[in-house]
């Protein structure tokens, strides 16, 4: 057990408990709270594949600015406990559950029996290399993607308009 | 004169239509400025015009041009084009300058009305679509302009939609004229099938080379000819589709004027002056000129018994379509289309005056209620009278240059058509001037309340009159001194056919046939000052005859009977009892409970619960995934 | 580390989000599932990209991010507009459609 | 590293262990140093009985706080009641391990770093942090199940989030020129003398980093989320004894953190007209830490300086200044930073730009709020005052 499978077991597990608090907890506030913990956890795993930016971004983003978000709405919506009782039914329920779990089992399958990719043997040395990938990311988003890049921050921009249209209040004379 | 100018003088009329037209509710406040611009638009149109036509005048060559290809195929190409020779230039003239006098009269005449706006947009589209009619260098673009002039037709007939009479007018001359546009098409049809294009100079110079398809053998030329005569039957209303020209009077008077006097209702007999070639070579003209002598018989001794001032003027107006077809029937084209102008000015002068008299008058149209009006509308009064006199054949005023050309020409055709249209050119006078003297002189029968009011029209309606009364004395002076010899003979010499005048070629004495008409028609206005100087016309026909002319032969009511009723009663009882609510209302209905009944099935599937439709894709993905990872 | 680990472990957070979609009514958690689901998505790219010794994999989870907060932006804006309409976020009340 | 790293373990123990305690014992310093301050400010004294010149009065209420009952109120949601205040510590406690306190010092012929982790992204990790400091305070608030606590809340997660930009924007000319995100190599690339400091080429970008330091800690003139006058006490309106000791800490930790990113991002870090190389290499790194000490401390006292002068924004114009006017700023001065850095590559076309820039995209946004402007609703007392219009931000 080296250091890094240490890690990777300890994030991964708080990762999937949190992942499963989020669909477990009764209450918005405390699944929301799970989801960060899931998104540290991830962000531990990202640095441990040495993907700092990402996991810095992953914090920011994530943690910083959509989950307060969410909390946000929550608390503005005032959500309490949600009753048990609905229109799903406990048989399409278990159902859910059920086709969960065979769409995990092909997800396992599919990760394990991916054919092993030949770059996989450098993957390891590569590491090093990609370790410091600011850099790196920074060059692809300005070349190669910027098109993509271009396009993201007009998809930002309709959903900042289209945010605005939404919520804004019908008429501005009754204030 | 350049495709810049023809393409402004087109264009002028549309964007007054689509200003009035889109924007016609910004306007409703300012109707002065609607109807200006309408105005404006034709004034444009109008200078345009007397440049094209003074620099054809001048000797310029006319313009024969193609401005971009509408429609490509294998094979075919239809093209947006235009032809200004002299025939062209003298439509244009006549359109754009009654158009504009009409259009400044109708700012008086329309004023107050509700649908102003709209009044002034569709007088503006029909203008546009006139123009496309006589400025198209082929059958195609002439159709276009043909059925956009229905189109305005039909809506302004129906203007006001209020009232029964006039939707029914409206419909009756749609569908009248459809009659007669399928005719049309079908000429169409068979000329594309022969020369295998539609332009003017292409079929022209086939048509004289005999450079042709024989579609029909040897026959083809007469076959499309006459098909094309059917569409001039139905738009200049002749015999036997002339039945809806006098039910269009249901419009506003200036439309009257405009469109089934002056200008419109004389599409037919361009067409036929435009197509001379075909005729020339087809030599169907004479069938052109019987069934234009036998309307203009017809429907001046119909004209004899009404009392209705317009339904007087419209039959009259379909009278001298009829001398125009025998104008160009017997190869005068010349002549015909110098009647068609000179009529366009006289007879839209009576029209504008007779709107005049009803705008006085409460929009009273029965003449046994008018009389002496003379002294009340004096204006009027005179520019009616030189209408009445010019289209009497009194000496010197136009109408005698014109009819008498004509009936010149249809001596040498055919001492036949000669005769009648001499004793029609006598009820003429005698109808006219009936009329003349019924409403204008002897005792008032005006009722007391609306004499009261009794009133000169506005400037704005009076001076188009004045402008209109100067050509309708002078212009057949000016243009027809001198029989075949005119200026505007000499003018239209070279229009494609028109020097080949096969039947018309003078012969006789024309200072002997210039007397004999002048007697004729002076005689018809004193039989009718004997008959109604001092009588009004009784209520009560008298007579068999004088019933059977009341009724105007009975024509709609055979009509009625032999058409209207069947096609109701199969559309009824067959089509629509029948075929209609048992057959493919059965299929329609089947199909749809069918689908209702499946539907009904499937729609316990749409719970509307998201959840239940993503439970449903999950499933799809787990499916799709194990098959592909397990069984391939 | 092997890349499957990474792997099995996305797939896992993947599965757990599609879970928590399909049975839970609250459209806030559920929307919370769908931004689970885009995290395994981006871990499986973060490890793709290590894999292959390349940073395209890590520019992609930067593009999925940005969308993700584009989404999470509208994605609550409807909600609250939904909630005002109907005093209720629950996908199984909300259910007008039904056929 | 083949090695156990024993010595880099060892040595950054101890660096843990000294900065930790030097950020308690200052939290300790500034409270007592803004109660001073304060009382010197508004001509009184201040705290001077406890110790000398009232120095111990921190360790009294200290103890004070320590023996408390620890009270947790029946209607609250025990467990994140519990949890917030650590939630708001821990993020202001752990953003210092990248700030770099000074040079270095050679030490048993091993280099160790006044710094306890040079991490490539130390400004994002900065900012990573700093933006989870707000889930302390949004969860202590719901959690307190009480509306003035919820209110402040609101307010609080809106303004962070809106300021947060800001923060984030303004440094991106900084990074531009330098090409790093490392802390320490931010540091290092400012020259020794004041005007080659990022201060003065990044003026603008200065200013908006700092007013947006000032709304994340929740300070006057930003303190909504804790508005006396308005919600009792805000989101901390429930808390008593060490929980409310935790919150209060945490304000005057992100102070000092905050000053001291601003010194190592704008103003030249350690350096001072090359007084840090003076002396061996063991001396030059404590005067370095010494003048880095010294900046932050002066720094903290615009701190407080701020704190007793301005007054409070109302709502509306706090979102207003924040999305109108400093983002406009920051994003202005990313912009033409890039386009004269490129073009001229010149430091002093780049601050002199920035400046006009700034100038104009200010004059600009000032002139169409005064274009815009509604008549200003006549005052209204403060209660009418807060509730529409933090709803209003909230809808």
């Amino acid at each position: 057990m080296n250091p890094e499978q240490i890690l990777f077991i300890l994030f991964g597990a708080v990762s999937l408990i949190g992942a499963i608090a989020v669909i477990s907890f009764r209450h918005p506030i405390y699944s929301a709270l799970s989801l960060i913990v899931t998104f540290f956890a991830q962000a531990g795993l990202f640095i441990l594949l040495g993907a700092h930016f990402v996991a810095a971004v992953q914090v920011i983003v994530y943690a910083g600015a959509i989950m307060v978000l969410f909390l946000f709405v929550i608390m503005l919506l005032n959500l309490g406990t949600l009753s048990a009782k609905g229109a799903i039914s406990g048989k399409l329920k278990g159902f859910a559950v059920i086709l969960g779990i065979l769409l995990a089992i092909e997800g396992v399958y599919i990760a394990v029996k991916a054919p092993n990719d030949p770059a996989d043997a450098s993957a390891e040395t590569a590491i090093e290399s990609v370790s410091t990938t600011t850099y790196n990311i920074g060059e692809l988003l300005f070349n190669e993607y910027l098109l993509p890049f271009e396009v993201t921050s007009l998809i930002l921009l309709a959903a900042l308009i289209g945010v605005i249209v939404l919520v804004k209040r019908e008429s501005q004379e009754e204030s | 004169m350049s495709k810049e100018l023809i393409v402004v003088l087109l264009v002028a009329p549309l964007v007054g239509f689509l200003i009035n037209g889109l924007f016609g509710k910004w306007l409703k406040g300012n109707e002065k400025l609607s109807g200006w611009i309408g105005a404006l638009a034709v004034l444009v149109s109008l200078v345009c015009s007397i440049i094209a036509f003074t620099s054809l005048n001048s000797g310029a060559a006319p313009l024969d041009e193609t401005l971009y290809g509408w429609i490509t195929g294998e094979g075919f190409a239809f093209n947006i084009g235009f032809r200004v020779d002299a025939l062209t230039a003298v439509m244009l003239l006549v359109i754009t300058g009654v158009g504009f006098l009409i259009h400044v009269y109708s700012i008086g005449y329309m004023h107050g009305d509700e649908g102003y706006t709209r009044y002034f947009a569709y007088l503006n589209l029909f203008v546009f679509a006139m123009l496309i009619l006589v400025l198209g260098n082929n059958y195609l673009m002439m159709f276009v302009g043909w059925e956009g002039v229905g189109l305005c037709s039909y809506l302004l007939i129906g203007f006001w939609y209020e009232k029964q009479s006039a939707t029914d007018a409206g419909k009756k001359a749609f569908i009248v004229n459809r009659i007669g546009d399928f005719g049309f098409l079908l000429g169409m049809f068979t000329l594309f099938a022969a020369f295998g294009t539609l332009d003017f100079t292409t079929i022209f110079d086939a048509a004289e080379a005999g450079n042709f398809q024989q579609v029909f053998g040897a026959s083809t030329l007469v076959i499309a000819t006459l098909l094309l005569f059917v569409g001039a039957i139905g738009k200049s209303a002749q015999i036997p589709l002339y039945v809806w020209l006098p039910d269009a009077m249901e419009g506003p008077t200036p439309v009257s004027a405009l469109i089934h006097a002056a200008t419109m209702v004389t599409a037919g007999v361009y067409m036929i002056a435009r197509s001379a070639v075909l005729y020339n070579i087809a030599h169907t003209g004479e069938i052109v000129a019987w069934i234009g002598v036998l309307t203009a018989f017809f429907a001046a001794t119909i004209a004899l018994t009404q009392n209705d001032i317009k339904r007087i003027l419209a039959y009259s107006t379909v009278s001298q379509l009829g001398y125009m077809f025998v104008g160009v029937g017997v190869g005068a084209y010349a002549s015909g289309i110098f009647h068609l102008v000179t009529h366009a000015f006289f007879k839209g002068l009576m029209f504008l005056t007779a709107g005049s008299v009803m705008h006085a008058m409460a929009n009273e149209l029965d003449m046994r209620k008018m009389g002496g009006l003379k002294s009340k509308m004096p204006i009027t009064h005179w520019t009616f009278l030189v209408g009445a006199l010019a289209i009497a054949g009194f000496p010197f005023l136009s109408g005698f240059w014109s009819k008498d050309e004509i009936l010149h020409s249809a001596w040498g055709g055919s001492p036949l058509i000669y005769g009648i249209g001499l004793i029609t050119a006598f009820l003429t006078a005698f109808y006219m001037f009936r009329l003349i003297f019924v409403t204008f002189y002897g005792e008032s029968r005006v009722e007391p309340e609306v004499a009261s009011h009794l009133h000169e029209s506005p400037s704005v309606m009076w001076v188009p009159l004045v402008l209109l009364a100067i050509p309708s004395a002078l212009i057949g002076l000016l243009l027809g001194w001198g029989g075949h010899e005119s200026w505007f003979h000499h003018f239209t010499k070279a229009v494609a056919g028109f020097s080949s005048e096969a039947h018309g070629e003078a012969s006789g004495n024309v200072i002997l046939f210039m007397v004999i008409s002048s007697v004729v028609g002076l005689a018809g206005i004193a039989f009718a000052w004997t008959r109604y100087s001092k009588r009004v016309p009784s209520d009560e026909p008298t007579g068999a005859l004088h019933r059977l002319l009341a009724n105007k032969y009975y024509v709609d009511e055979v009509y009625n009977a032999l058409i209207v009723q069947p096609v109701k009663n199969g559309s009824h009882f067959l089509l629509w009892q029948l075929v209609d609510n048992g057959i493919i209302d059965g299929i329609v209905n089947g199909v749809a409970a069918l689908i209702r009944f499946v539907g009904g099935l499937l729609r316990r599937l749409q719970t509307g619960l998201v959840q239940v439709y993503i439970v449903s894709m999950v499933l799809g993905i787990v499916l799709f995934l194990a098959y592909y990872l397990f069984f391939t | 580390m092997a890349l499957e680990y990474y792997l099995v472990l996305s797939a896992l957070l993947f599965t757990t989000g599609v879970i928590g979609v399909l049975i839970r009514r609250n459209a806030i958690i559920i929307f919370m599932c769908i931004e689970l689901m885009l995290n395994a998505a981006n871990l499986a790219f973060v490890a793709i990209s290590r894999s292959l010794g390349e940073a395209s994999g890590q520019v992609f989870v930067i593009f999925v991010m940005a969308v993700a907060a584009a989404e999470v932006a509208i994605g609550l804006a409807i909600i609250v507009s939904v909630f005002k309409h109907r005093q209720t976020i629950n996908v199984d009340e909300v259910n007008s459609l039904k056929g | 590293m083949e090695n156990f790293p024993l010595f880099l373990i060892i040595s950054s123990a101890v660096k843990i262990l000294i900065i930790v305690h030097m950020l308690l014992i200052g939290v300790m310093i500034m409270i007592w140093a803004e109660r001073r301050v304060s009382g010197w400010m508004q001509d009184r004294l201040g705290p001077n009985r406890v110790g000398p010149q009232g120095l111990l009065q921190p360790v009294a209420d200290g103890l004070k706080f320590m023996f408390k009952e620890d009270l947790i109120p029946n209607h609250v949601d025990k467990p994140l009641y519990v949890l917030a205040p650590a939630m708001l510590l821990v993020p202001a406690l752990v953003v210092v391990a990248v700030v770099p306190f000074g040079s270095s010092i050679e030490l048993f012929g091993e280099t160790i770093n006044l710094q306890i982790a040079d991490i490539n992204i130390g400004i994002l990790y900065i900012l990573a942090i700093t933006s989870l400091g707000v889930y302390g305070v949004v969860l202590g608030a719901w959690a307190s199940n009480n509306k003035y606590s919820l209110l402040g809340g609101l307010r609080s997660s809106a303004q962070m989030i809106s300021y947060e930009l800001t923060l984030g924007l303004a440094i991106i000319g900084v990074l531009m020129l330098t090409s790093s995100l490392s802390l320490r190599t931010i540091a290092i690339e400012q020259g020794a003398y004041p005007w080659q400091w990022n201060f003065l080429i990044h003026f603008p970008a200065f200013l908006a980093f700092t007013t947006a330091m000032f709304a994340e800690t929740n300070r006057l003139p930003f303190d909504l989320a804790e508005a006396e006058q308005e919600l009792v006490a805000g989101y901390h309106t429930e808390y008593s004894s060490m929980k409310f000791a935790m919150f209060f800490m945490a304000e005057y930790m992100n102070m000092i953190v905050g000053s001291a990113v601003v010194v190592t991002l704008f103003l030249g870090g350690w350096h001072f007209f090359g007084l840090e190389n003076v002396g061996g290499p063991v001396w030059s790194g404590l005067i370095s830490f010494g003048i880095f000490f010294v900046k932050t401390a002066i720094f903290l006292f615009v701190f407080i300086w701020v704190r007793w002068t301005l007054p409070r924004f109302r709502y509306d114009q706090l979102m207003n200044f924040g999305w109108k006017f400093l983002l406009p700023v920051a994003l202005t001065s990313i912009v033409v930073t890039g386009a004269l850095w490129i073009t001229t590559g010149s430091r002093l076309v780049v601050g002199i730009g920035n400046v006009i820039a700034a100038f104009i995209v200010v004059s600009i946004v000032a002139g169409l709020l005064v274009m815009n402007k509604t008549p200003e609703p006549a005052i209204r007392d403060d209660d009418s005052q807060i509730t529409p219009s933090a709803l209003d931000a909230i809808e």
